[in-house]
């Protein structure tokens, strides 16, 4: 599948429960970004739980929606933290 | 620096010990604790969960910020998950310096910005049965 | 609120239980320990001493002051005197709140006004066997 | 005799190595101040370690040069102190 690329998404904590869900895999096109992946999870059932523009880390790392992806790549929503 | 979540409590003295070095005169040392009450609801546990991989990348990444800010700080923190009781200890963090005020400030940074960067998640447990997530960015009538 | 002067280490952990308790999730710790350089010189141990009945009737004092300006906060602090060997925690102070930044606001202000205020003193003893008193009002070269 | 206090001196680590001493009396007239227990301790050897206005305190509490003092009182010489 020349241009396809494989995301891994993760959900956590009140995201996770709304979504029922806590991993996933996407399909997209070569040269997508974060807001892609918005895109797609917006179509989920509980994603309104979810705010449109939530925090986002790639990798492990906070990233913003115009970031570009590469296949293999594990985006995360980060719902807000309550750690301490 | 070092930075870690785990599940096992957290031994505080180690800690210390850990940072302890015959050039740093001053220890500061910050530990949270699971409070019975919270916005006047009784709780009875915590469930803590984390993105584990990020967090304690994070964590990382935080002590080795307040070790450029405080030069020559020596840290170490340690985040607890799973379910905590009431008066356990969900977080430890201990920062020595040679100067006191150093060892405060680097303190302080790393709490701060834990609080506000690290993924880590709570979800409290009440007296009633009842749970939810905490949200620290929705403002609360109390 | 315990203040005292003290002659047996100093034993932090029992401390940190002291203050302890479920509705002060926020703990904050300082610990002083004699260090094995100072202005450049190898020390071998320091003799602390204390003008005893004002040096905890202050240190009550500096307590009491911190517990109304971050009000709710528990506080405990010990300081020891005699000779102490590098490594050696010669002062703890441990201050609980339910608010993180007041615990650690109370822990600084403290260990601040102690510095300054009680009647303690520290003679230096050099790896070479010479000592002298410590005067942290005389600018020192480095 | 009337009109006369008996007043506590003590000295305190580097104050007290110049001296050669840690505690005496003074007797002073009723209605001295803190300034006249100066006034006789610099009359003694070593004294010149002193700073001419110490830091004092009267019955453990820090006090000002101009205090009336109380027979009994007892007046401490304070080093710059350096606990911690």
């Amino acid at each position: 599948m020349v241009g396809e690329m494989l995301i891994t998404v993760r959900f956590f904590a009140s995201y996770a429960d709304s979504l029922g869900l806590a991993r996933t895999q996407l399909a997209l096109d070569s040269g997508a970004r974060v807001s892609d992946v918005l895109a797609s999870v917006a179509q989920l059932p509980g994603a309104t739980a979810i705010p449109k523009i939530p925090r986002v880390a790639v990798n492990h790392v906070f990233a913003d929606i115009d970031t570009i992806l590469q296949t293999g790549d594990e985006v995360a929503f980060i719902p807000p933290v309550a750690g301490g | 620096m070092r930075a870690a979540v785990v599940t096992n409590p957290i031994d505080v003295g180690s800690l210390i010990l850990e940072v302890a070095d015959d050039l740093h005169g001053a220890t500061a040392i910050f530990i949270g604790t699971v409070r019975s009450t919270n916005e006047g609801r009784e709780v009875r546990e915590i469930e803590y969960t984390a993105y584990e991989e990020m967090a304690e990348r994070e964590m990382s990444v935080i002590l080795a910020e307040a070790g450029r800010a405080y030069e020559g700080a020596v840290l170490v923190a340690e985040h607890r998950i799973g379910l905590l009781a009431v008066g356990e200890a969900s977080i430890a963090i201990a920062a020595a310096h040679g100067r006191r005020a150093c060892a405060l400030d680097a303190l302080r940074y790393v709490i701060d910005e834990m609080k506000s960067r690290v993924p880590i998640w709570k979800r409290e447990v009440y007296a009633d049965g009842s749970q939810s997530w905490v949200d620290p960015t929705r403002v609360t009538a109390t």
